[in-house]
């Protein structure tokens, strides 16, 4: 079971990933597209967490003395996530209220039958 | 007088017009007139000199250069004067029309941008000079709407296509030699593969091709010239395909020197005879479909393209005496084509527009002085003695059969022939004939359209009697492109393989011409009948119910029509309407349902990185 | 169909981002950058929560962009719902229970007393501005689900949230006038741990909990009145 | 001393104040975006003889770099600066009187934010913060987009979200697996690590900011949100998504794969995909009869051309690249501002309802035009130096690819000379079809100033393109001279 300890992050974090891509490839639901970005993010945000992680770290902050230097993890990934976060939030928030005004002209949210702009 | 200054007064005015237009219709006319004058006053001031100059350096290193020699003030002349005469025919043409200040600004910038093709000095300022013509070409072409928006885009496709594979050979001279201007470049193909030369002619070819109407790339000429408004009709004809014959005259005598390009390739299979070839073709075809033609107009387009075969065939066949009548027939066409077509312009003017032959006729009475141009016109055109038109055919014929080369010179012959039948079609069904009724008050063409007929028709006949003063500017051309000179005096051309002196020519005309007046003056036979005073079978044909013109040669035309078919314009066609497919096809991948666009976006990743794990081509 | 078509896809992918995790190895130190700022983030930033020093410090820049993404989403929000105003109609909405109206009004100032206190201490314990700004944010929300009545002032809203922003880039442009670089931290960093240390820090971080917590009501308040 | 860092920052202030301004009179708030970009245009042009001597770098917080976040300003940054905020400027004034919504505060803010976006893109030398701004760009264009709120531009613009949200996710899934390795974000500090990207741990997020970016830059087959986007935005947002935000996701791309992985095998690939879509994108143009996703269409082709001219590598082509980007930039917003008007006069986006605007509007109708024939690269227009360079750089290689393909580019030029041919005709050789609507109507002095300023460029610099070649010859070798690069960020 060494592998799964290895790598059930990983494995965690990019699992979420695909499962996102998959909803985003196949579901015709706005909403559902939506949900799936969203999860897309999530499994980045975990994927960036996961390789800053240092085994049996702590988290980087002092607030006690007598912690030590390099038992933490690294800080700057979870800036990163504080960022994407706040990224993945803005999109999710312009989605809904895109896909609000998308139900009141088309009154679907089925993106197969959202198809008048082509060609 | 500096070359610049020429190019500036030439642009500016074309730019000035346009907003003097905006103050006064009357100052933009004289305007316009006056900027046409004084650039055919100077460009014929540059006689004589040779000189070169570099105006401007600043253009991705490429320096531009402007240069004067015989050459290029022949052309330049040429182009001032016949711009000048289709400027004061516009003069009425053009008055009830709208968009008349684009008109003039338009007509003046082709005119300077042609000028500026002959005088640039370098192929960069070539290039640039020629897609200015080509553009102000096509917005002077689709001016009249209808049918001639058709017109125009055809134009501009094809000269576009044409342009970007010159740019193409431009470039890829300049990566070569490193330098575009002409007096260095010239020599410099000497010692190049024949292959690379061969690629060069290729994609210049279709460049020049497509503007001089050779014959695959003409099907934009027939539309063109037939529904521009008449007076660019005549510079269009007259001297802008012409630009292309000096295109093809720069390729073959200055960047690639005569010599190389005689000897590329052998016998048959040689590219001066290929060349030659596709000239008599450009004859033949085009001469017979012009005598299918019921539209002035397309009438004279076709002719157009039949006698710029004759050019080509003339400057391709490579001989001293030809290369002179091909260049000889170049200023003569563009004397007697412009003439032709503001002919039929003033016809349409005064008929308001009609320029099928099927309804005019009998206009010689009504319109004299534009009958005796016409007549003058076709006369040129046949080559009928005492014309301009005789002294360069003469020439083209005399080379043919000369150096061996008889089904060439027959061609040529044929092409006369069909010449002749189409040019009296169309003075006839214009001038002779009945006079339909609805034409009875019609009035004289007005004065500034007469006047430019009336000095191009003395020019034919002028450069008919003396064609030693064209002949000897094309004699220092030729020996400015280092071949053998003609032996020429003011009356014609003397040499020991044939002489030709007009001056004979013209006093046995003359002699024979006062005897045939005598003659009829003193037998007085004839009377002079009214034109319904004739009969049919004991009653008067009624007005209007009778004319002879419909269904000219129809015996003849029925036989070769089915021959003639524009073949070539189908092609096009469907490879326009194949491409217009093509792209409905590809907009489907646009499907609307954004599923799909991610499934490509996943697909394009998923695609790159499969193609790196299983064969590692990054 | 699709379905597998798209299944084959994204194993083509997972693949090949299994083969590029071979060099990411799980759990054990590798980062340059984040050794320095863990050794040195204290002394250089005055902040004992490294995560701070790294968010508001090292990558101040990034957090700028970042609530300008927000502020951005928040704009575009109201301009795409914004439009719709006019012929929505007044729902009548259900009162709340008193319990509920209650406990929500009891609630809000707790909940923006500790929004507030998590981002005043953004340097010092976990947490900071954009954590302080949404549980400020969550008040907001509460208000709306149990007091319907309730409104958000939007001048008050848009007031805060540029006094935010303004105060986030003026504090920046300090760092620019005094001859150093932008976002210069160019207060007196004092003793690490304290509640007023770190120099600029806190102050940066009070600007983004005011305009986080202000954005994200707007946006809470948009999606509710105009949708 | 002029910091680069202020062209990001006080754009961003005023963005951030506008609410205020529009407390005090709601009239002011459309200038803030003419005032921003205006002091930018200033600022960028004070920089760029500095930065033509050496590039500028500027570090945020007083931290160097790789630990804090830093600016590069080199001649190719400055070049963008300079494009971003004139296009801008001028767009800006055009949105005085065509944007007349009640809620013209949000459109102007985000207006400002695009750009702000934009010139964070291009300026800084840090990946994480590149997507940041990057993102900024994105969210402001998706809102845009969805700005007139009816059908068709929430459809759009929901589409655009879609994708574009998707290519984020790649261009951060990429971030994470190079920090991952190499445990930096600087991308000067990145590229001296990476020395090759044929192992798949570095070819994976080369692909991912390859597809990631290339949402943006609408290279095929990324940019199907492009035609619906660009056509059902308000115009003058059409001219900056068209002019600009396309460009900046094209330079984050070449940006990335010349810089930051010198991925020099990938960019044969890369040129052929330039050629692929330079074709589509005219080959769908040609079918249009709705000038504005005509217009979209065309922005596909010529960002096809632009790809394929950067791909060669040689100093020539990415100069002729850059060169038609600024050309293009130049071109397509002067289209999409006179097009937008006249749409906005003839109330329908079909071609023939352009029909005799040539005589409505004369001044809009010219500059059109000009815009078109310089487009399809027509002397003496700024497309034409735009198209030789182009040439001149495929055929110095003197490779048959590069003969063929050029052919293939020329074929292009033809067919979009075609559909652009089409609508100046219909402009000026077509009669209206309703004709009690034929009196002159001049456009008020706020939509003439922009279109005869870029008409005025287009002319200028193509007349004399010496102007502006100096600053691409220097950019193109910073582009090409990652070693350079490396070492300036990183002594």
């Amino acid at each position: 079971m060494t592998f799964l300890s290895e790598y059930i992050y990983y494995i965690g974090a990019f699992g979420l990933i695909f499962i996102g891509l998959y909803i985003v490839l196949v579901k015709k639901n706005l909403i559902k597209v939506i949900i799936g970005l969203s999860i897309i993010d999530t499994g980045i945000n975990l994927f960036l967490i996961t390789i800053g992680y240092i085994r049996d770290g702590t988290a980087p902050v002092f607030s006690k003395p007598g912690l030590k230097a390099n038992e933490m993890v690294d800080p700057v990934p979870q800036a990163l996530v504080l960022t994407a976060i706040v990224i993945g939030v803005a999109i999710l928030a312009l989605a809904i209220s895109l896909a609000v005004k998308l139900y009141k002209h088309h009154g679907t949210l089925n993106l197969r039958k959202i198809n008048e702009q082509k060609w | 007088m500096n070359l610049i200054i020429l190019l500036a007064i030439a642009f500016g005015g074309a730019l000035i017009t346009y907003f003097l237009g905006k103050i006064s219709q009357k100052i933009r006319d004289i305007f316009a007139v006056f900027i046409s004058l004084a650039l055919a006053v100077i460009a014929a001031c540059f006689y004589n000199v040779s000189s070169r100059e570099i105006y401007y350096t600043g253009f991705l290193d490429f320096p531009f250069v402007l240069r004067v020699n015989t050459f290029s003030w022949f052309f330049a002349v040429t182009i001032a004067v016949i711009g000048l005469f289709s400027i004061i025919f516009s003069l009425n043409y053009i008055r009830k029309r709208g968009n008349t200040d684009f008109y003039y600004s338009m007509m003046l910038l082709v005119i300077a941008s042609m000028i500026g093709i002959v005088l640039s000095g370098d192929l960069v300022s070539f290039y640039i000079f020629w897609e200015i013509m080509s553009w102000s070409t096509f917005l002077l072409i689709s001016y009249n709407r209808g049918p001639a928006i058709s017109a125009g885009m055809k134009y501009i496709i094809m000269s576009v296509t044409g342009s970007v594979v010159m740019l193409v050979g431009i470039v890829s001279l300049y990566l070569h030699y490193d330098t575009l201007v002409y007096t260095e470049l010239s020599g410099l193909l000497n010692n190049a593969s024949s292959g690379y030369i061969l690629f060069i002619i290729i994609l210049f070819f279709i460049a020049f091709g497509v503007k001089n109407a050779i014959w695959p790339l003409h099907v934009w000429l027939p539309p063109a010239h037939s529904e521009a408004p008449s007076p660019f009709s005549s510079v269009l004809s007259g001297i802008l395909i012409k630009i292309g014959t000096y295109g093809i005259i720069l390729l073959i005598f200055v960047i690639i020197q005569i010599n190389v390009f005689l000897n590329l390739g052998e016998g048959i299979l040689s590219v001066r005879y290929i060349i030659s070839i596709i000239g008599v073709i450009t004859i033949l075809i085009p001469t017979f479909i012009a005598l299918l033609q019921d539209d002035a107009k397309r009438l004279l387009a076709w002719s157009t393209i039949a006698q710029a075969g004759y050019i080509i065939l003339g400057i391709a066949y490579g001989t001293s005496e030809s290369v002179a009548g091909g260049m000889f027939h170049f200023f003569n066409h563009a004397i007697f084509k412009s003439l032709l077509f503001m002919v039929v312009g003033a016809v349409e003017y005064r008929t308001n527009g009609v320029r099928d032959l099927n309804s005019l006729g009998g206009l010689i009475k009504k319109m004299p002085v534009t009958f005796i141009g016409g007549l003058i016109g076709i006369c040129g055109l046949i080559g009928v003695p005492l014309t301009n038109g005789f002294v360069s055919k003469w020439l083209i014929y005399k080379t043919l059969i000369l150096n061996n080369s008889p089904f060439l010179a027959f061609a040529a012959l044929l092409g006369t022939w069909g010449t002749i039948l189409y040019s009296y079609k169309l003075i006839h069904n214009m001038f002779l004939g009945q006079l339909p009724e609805k034409y009875e008050k019609i009035k004289k063409a007005p004065f500034s359209m007469q006047l430019p007929i009336v000095i191009l028709s003395l020019a034919i006949i002028f450069f008919g009697i003396i064609p030693g003063l064209p002949l000897h500017v094309i004699n220092s051309i030729e020996s400015g492109f280092g071949m053998e000179p003609l032996t020429i005096n003011i009356w014609g051309i003397a040499s020991d393989t044939g002489t030709i002196n007009m001056l004979n020519i013209f006093t046995a005309v003359l002699v024979i011409g006062i005897m045939v007046w005598l003659i009829f003056k003193v037998s007085k036979k004839s009377t002079v009948i009214g034109q319904y005073d004739n009969y049919a079978a004991g009653t008067t044909v009624p007005k209007d119910k009778y004319n002879y013109s419909v269904n000219f040669y129809d015996p003849l035309c029925r036989m070769i029509s089915p021959y003639l078919k524009d073949f070539i314009d189908d092609f096009y066609m469907s490879l326009a309407r194949s491409i217009k497919n093509t792209g409905n096809g590809i907009r489907r991948i646009y499907t609307g349902d954004v599923g799909h666009y991610v499934i490509y976006i996943i697909l394009f990743l998923a695609l790159l990185i499969f193609i790196q794990i299983n064969w590692e081509l990054w | 169909m699709r379905k597998l078509f798209v299944i084959l896809l994204l194993l083509i992918i997972a693949g090949g981002i299994t083969l590029s995790l071979k060099e990411i190895p799980f759990g054990i130190p590798k980062t340059k950058i984040g050794d320095h700022f863990i050794n040195k983030g204290v002394e250089e930033t005055g902040s004992v929560n490294i995560v701070t020093s790294v968010v508001v410090g090292y990558r101040g820049f990034d957090t700028l962009g970042e609530i300008t993404v927000l502020f951005a989403a928040t704009i575009g929000l109201g301009a795409v719902i914004g439009t719709f105003r006019k012929n929505s109609v007044n729902r009548e909405v259900e009162a709340a229970s008193l319990i509920v109206y209650t406990g929500c009004r009891f609630l809000f100032p707790v909940i923006l007393l500790v929004g507030t206190y998590i981002f005043i201490h953004g340097h010092l314990t976990p947490g900071g501005g954009f954590q302080g700004g949404a549980i400020i944010a969550s008040a907001f929300l509460l208000m709306y689900l149990g007091c319907s009545n309730k409104r958000i002032k939007e001048n008050l809203s848009k007031t805060v949230e540029m006094i935010g922003g303004l105060t986030f880039i003026a504090v920046g442009i300090i760092g620019l006038a005094i001859g150093q670089d932008f976002l210069f931290n160019f207060l007196p960093k004092g003793e690490p741990a304290e509640l007023l240390s770190a120099g600029i820090i806190p102050i940066v971080y009070i600007a983004i909990g005011l305009k986080v917590g202000s954005e994200l009501a707007g946006i809470i308040d948009n999606l509710i009145q105009k949708s | 001393m002029v910091n680069p860092v202020l062209l990001i920052v006080i754009p961003l202030g005023l963005a951030f104040v506008v609410p205020f301004f529009g407390f005090i009179s709601k009239k002011i708030e459309k200038f803030i975006p003419f005032v921003a970009l205006f002091f930018n245009l200033i600022v960028s042009l004070r920089l760029f003889p500095r930065v033509l001597e050496q590039p500028v770098h500027v570090s945020i917080g007083g931290f160097v770099p790789p630990f804090g976040i830093n600016l590069v300003a080199g001649p190719i940054g400055i070049l963008f600066t300079v494009l971003i905020a004139l296009v801008g400027f001028l767009v800006s004034i055009y949105a005085f009187d065509y944007i007349k919504e009640k809620d013209q505060e949000k459109y102007h803010i985000l207006y400002l934010l695009l750009l702000t976006g934009a010139t964070g893109v291009v300026l800084t030398g840090d990946i994480f913060n590149l997507f940041v701004f990057f993102e900024i760009l994105c969210i402001s264009s998706y809102s845009l987009v969805a700005y007139f709120g009816d059908k068709t531009s929430i459809e759009s613009a929901v589409k655009y979200l879609i994708q574009g949200a998707l290519g984020s996710c790649l261009i951060l899934m990429g971030i994470g697996l190079l920090y991952g390795q190499f445990g930096t974000l600087n991308m000067a500090d990145l590229a001296g690590n990476i020395k090759s990207v044929h192992s798949v741990s570095i070819f994976v997020p080369l692909v991912l900011f390859i597809t990631g970016f290339g949402v943006e830059a609408a290279i095929f087959p990324l940019n199907a949100w492009l035609p619906d986007a660009h056509s059902s935005a308000p115009s003058s947002i059409s001219a900056v998504l068209s002019g600009i935000a396309i460009e900046v996701g094209l330079y984050a791309m070449i940006r990335v794969v010349f810089t930051l992985f010198g991925a020099s095998s990938i960019l044969t690939f890369l040129m052929l995909l330039g050629v692929i879509t330079l074709l589509i994108g005219e080959l769908c143009a040609f079918c249009q009869e709705n000038i504005k996703r005509m217009l979209a269409y065309s922005s596909i082709g010529q960002i096809g051309l632009m790809l394929f001219a950067l791909s060669i590598a040689s100093s020539y082509g990415i100069t002729g690249g850059l060169f038609q980007l600024v050309s293009h930039t130049l071109g397509k917003s002067l289209l999409f501002l006179a097009a937008g008007y006249m749409i906005y006069r003839s109330g329908s986006m079909n071609i023939s309802s352009f029909e005799g605007m040539g005589k409505r509007m004369p001044y809009t109708a010219l500059a059109f035009t000009i815009g078109a024939f310089s487009i399809v690269g027509l002397p003496p227009f700024i497309g034409f130096p735009g198209k030789l360079m182009i040439v001149k750089a495929a055929l110095f290689e003197q490779e048959m690819l590069y003969t063929v393909l050029i052919f293939f580019i020329l074929l292009a030029t033809v067919i979009e000379g075609a559909y652009y041919f089409r609508v100046v005709q219909a402009l000026y050789f077509k009669e209206e079809k309703n004709t009690q609507n034929q009196k002159r109507e001049i456009a008020p002095l706020s939509i003439l100033i922009p279109i005869f300023i870029l008409t005025g460029f287009i002319v200028v610099i193509g007349i004399y393109p010496k102007l502006i070649t100096d600053v691409l010859v220097s950019s193109a070798s910073e582009l090409l001279n990652r070693a350079d690069y490396i070492k300036s960020v990183m002594p």
